[in-house]
């Protein structure tokens, strides 16, 4: 997204490698703006990676949702880091996104 | 009696000198043996850096020819031997590299049934191959011999390698399956087909030399790392093993891909993105 | 007449169906002239992958011998050419390779008198000699001759690699001599006296090749990429031309380094950490 | 230093890399904990980089300052990022630290 951000946005870099940028406009690097609560919630509940995962879905992705998304989810074979840290360790899609967070999404390549 | 010939002590010096190596670690290199699947892109850089630093046995194993369109990358071989098996063209290059090593060619395609025949009295596996089908294999070989696994790829101006299964820190290691329990990425697509950058397969079989060169001397870590022309370098931390996978189950996993290999896409020749997103179709899922 | 031939065509086809590449990419190469100064750890891999990907004419500088202590990273020499000429070494082998590249070596050392001589006619200057002073003078000397330097380094684990100079995005890069306008570091250590491992010179040529192609395609970008084995890769950007340094002034700096020659460390031939400190003291100014 | 941060402490990671490691008991990445605020500064003023590198000088650094330091600064041919961009974006001796930051000495290699 190009606009700036909006007051009660946060600022998320997302980055896709071993290919999967292939699905996302063929652009590795994008900012993304997002509320940083999920709207209608109540009690209000800060945004969290299922609305980032769920966004990038209807939002981000240019082809084949079924090669990335699962459920609510993403793929199995498909490696999320929050700030270089395995999404395991940061509670996957549970995880409260903060302004400024990178998120990569990595899968395998096979060419040799 | 000397534990390495003058002319070995001459050789190796430059290397030896470093910490991490001495003569203890260059004893390590000559007994150990490994196995390079794959003598192309990918396996010509890592074949050279590892006969040169004096691994004492390898085993190359390739059922390719030599092809005038290789040449581009897998720098190994030479005109003159276009249409040549690869293992024997790039065990010649090596030992013109190295007397010392003893290059053994397996000019034979690595299968379910043959694959433990092929690989095993080995310490190290190191995966030059192309395809997702072969990858699984063996990881699931490497993972049935307890060896570590030293795993790359490239494709266009991408690669990534890391050390997969093995032991670090009294810690066991993720295996490929542990890793990537299902395919995605560049969806089975191969250089034959989408393409390669050179200098991309030569990097990404560079850093897989260092890998298992490293781990033979003892000082394996756990990162994987990634390029893509153009773009920063990037390496992560690799998480152990997965409870779930089947590295973990009490008894070594079946070996269980080969039977996939049929919805491979050698029939395609070169693709557009386009058309590559309609070979995904066809080849994503290996392992569901 | 067809811009290429059919073999041409068939070699370089898994890298001309690349985006960035192309027919218009593959002629660009062709019609290129690059010169590689040292045909040792770092120019073998860059040579390899350049004659590879099909630059049209290459000049190898290179006065020195191939020697048994280089081959562990030295790997297109082989140990049949031992004693001869680098350089020539060097252009037999990309010529086995790559019969449609135009290889000219140089068997000669790089000086303050010779280096524009040598140079000059070159579309892109490859520093992968292994002396601060050399450094220096092939930054000075693309800065006088207008065009992009790539230039690498490798120590012990660590390596480096980047593209000085040049235009980026109408923007004038910064030279070596804007990004270190001193000596510090491994302070004059040459690989003949702390040693290197083979992959880490293979890696950082391969990084050098892949820099070279793309400044030749017009993809050039201005990072620096970094490694060290058993650590995260690591790529800074550069910043654009010092206004202070000598190659923003309006005319082209006088080369003045080679006079600092007499201050290396020739005469040491293996050293530990300790020792390498008091080497340092001697030759870490070279420029100031 | 290895005890944890203390009260009025912000934690600084420090990484040395083409050779600079040597200087430093060839280690390449430490974190070094050092007072939020100049002591004895009156108005008190936040730690900057000024005082980073006069700490690392006096209590990180193993072997021979004059390789690393010159003046209040660091030598030529040492480029310096904080937070992976160059430190002359950032005001060099002027920047002031906060907690978390990552700063990066770099020096040139010439072997091959
Ligand atoms: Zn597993
Ligand atoms: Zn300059």
């Amino acid at each position: 997204s190009v606009k700036g951000k909006e007051r009660g946005e946060i600022e998320i870099k997302i980055e896709f490698g071993g290919g999967l940028h292939l699905l996302f406009s063929q652009q590795a690097r994008h900012v993304v703006h997002v509320p940083a609560h999920v709207p209608d919630s109540s009690p209000s509940k800060p945004v969290d990676m299922r609305y980032l995962v769920k966004y990038l879905k209807s939002d981000l992705l240019s082809e084949r949702i079924e090669m990335f998304g699962e459920g609510d989810g993403v793929r199995p074979g498909i490696l999320v880091l929050i700030n270089d840290a395995d999404w395991e360790l940061e509670g996957e899609l549970d995880y409260e996104l903060k302004d400024g967070d990178e998120v990569v999404f990595i899968s395998t390549l096979h060419g040799g | 009696m000397r534990p390495l010939s003058l002319d070995e002590y001459k050789r190796y010096g430059r290397q030896m000198i470093q910490s991490e190596w001495g003569l203890p670690g260059q004893l390590k290199l000559k007994r150990a043996t490994v196995a390079v699947v794959g003598a192309g892109g990918l396996g010509c850089p890592v074949l050279q850096y590892l006969a040169g630093a004096g691994v004492g046995t390898i085993r190359i194993v390739d059922h390719d020819e030599v092809d005038v369109s290789n040449l581009h990358r897998q720098v190994l071989h030479t005109t003159d031997r276009v249409g040549r098996n690869k293992a024997e063209s790039a065990a010649m290059a090596i030992e013109a590299l190295n007397p010392h090593v003893k290059a053994v060619s397996i000019p034979k395609a690595v299968h379910n049934n043959n694959a433990i025949e092929l690989l095993s009295g080995i310490d190290i596996l190191i995966d030059c191959t192309d395809r997702p089908e072969t990858r699984y294999l063996l990881s699931d070989t490497a993972v049935r011999l307890d060896i570590p696994l030293v795993s790359g790829a490239a494709i266009a101006s991408s690669g990534q390698w890391a050390v997969y299964g093995g032991v670090m820190n009294g810690k066991r290691r993720a295996c490929y399956r542990c890793m990537w329990p299902a395919v995605i990425g560049d969806g089975g697509g191969r250089c034959s087909d989408v393409g390669v950058w050179g200098p991309v397969t030569g990097m990404v079989g560079c850093g897989m030399a260092g890998e298992a060169i490293k781990e033979i001397l003892g000082h394996g870590d756990g990162y994987m790392h990634m390029m893509r022309l153009g773009t920063p370098l990037r390496s992560i931390k690799l998480r152990s093993q997965r409870p779930t996978c089947s590295c973990a189950g009490g008894e070594a996993p079946e070996i269980r891909v080969g039977e996939c290999s049929t919805k491979t896409t050698t029939a395609v020749e070169r693709v557009s993105p386009k058309e590559l997103h309609a070979i995904q179709d066809s080849v994503t899922i290996v392992d569901t």
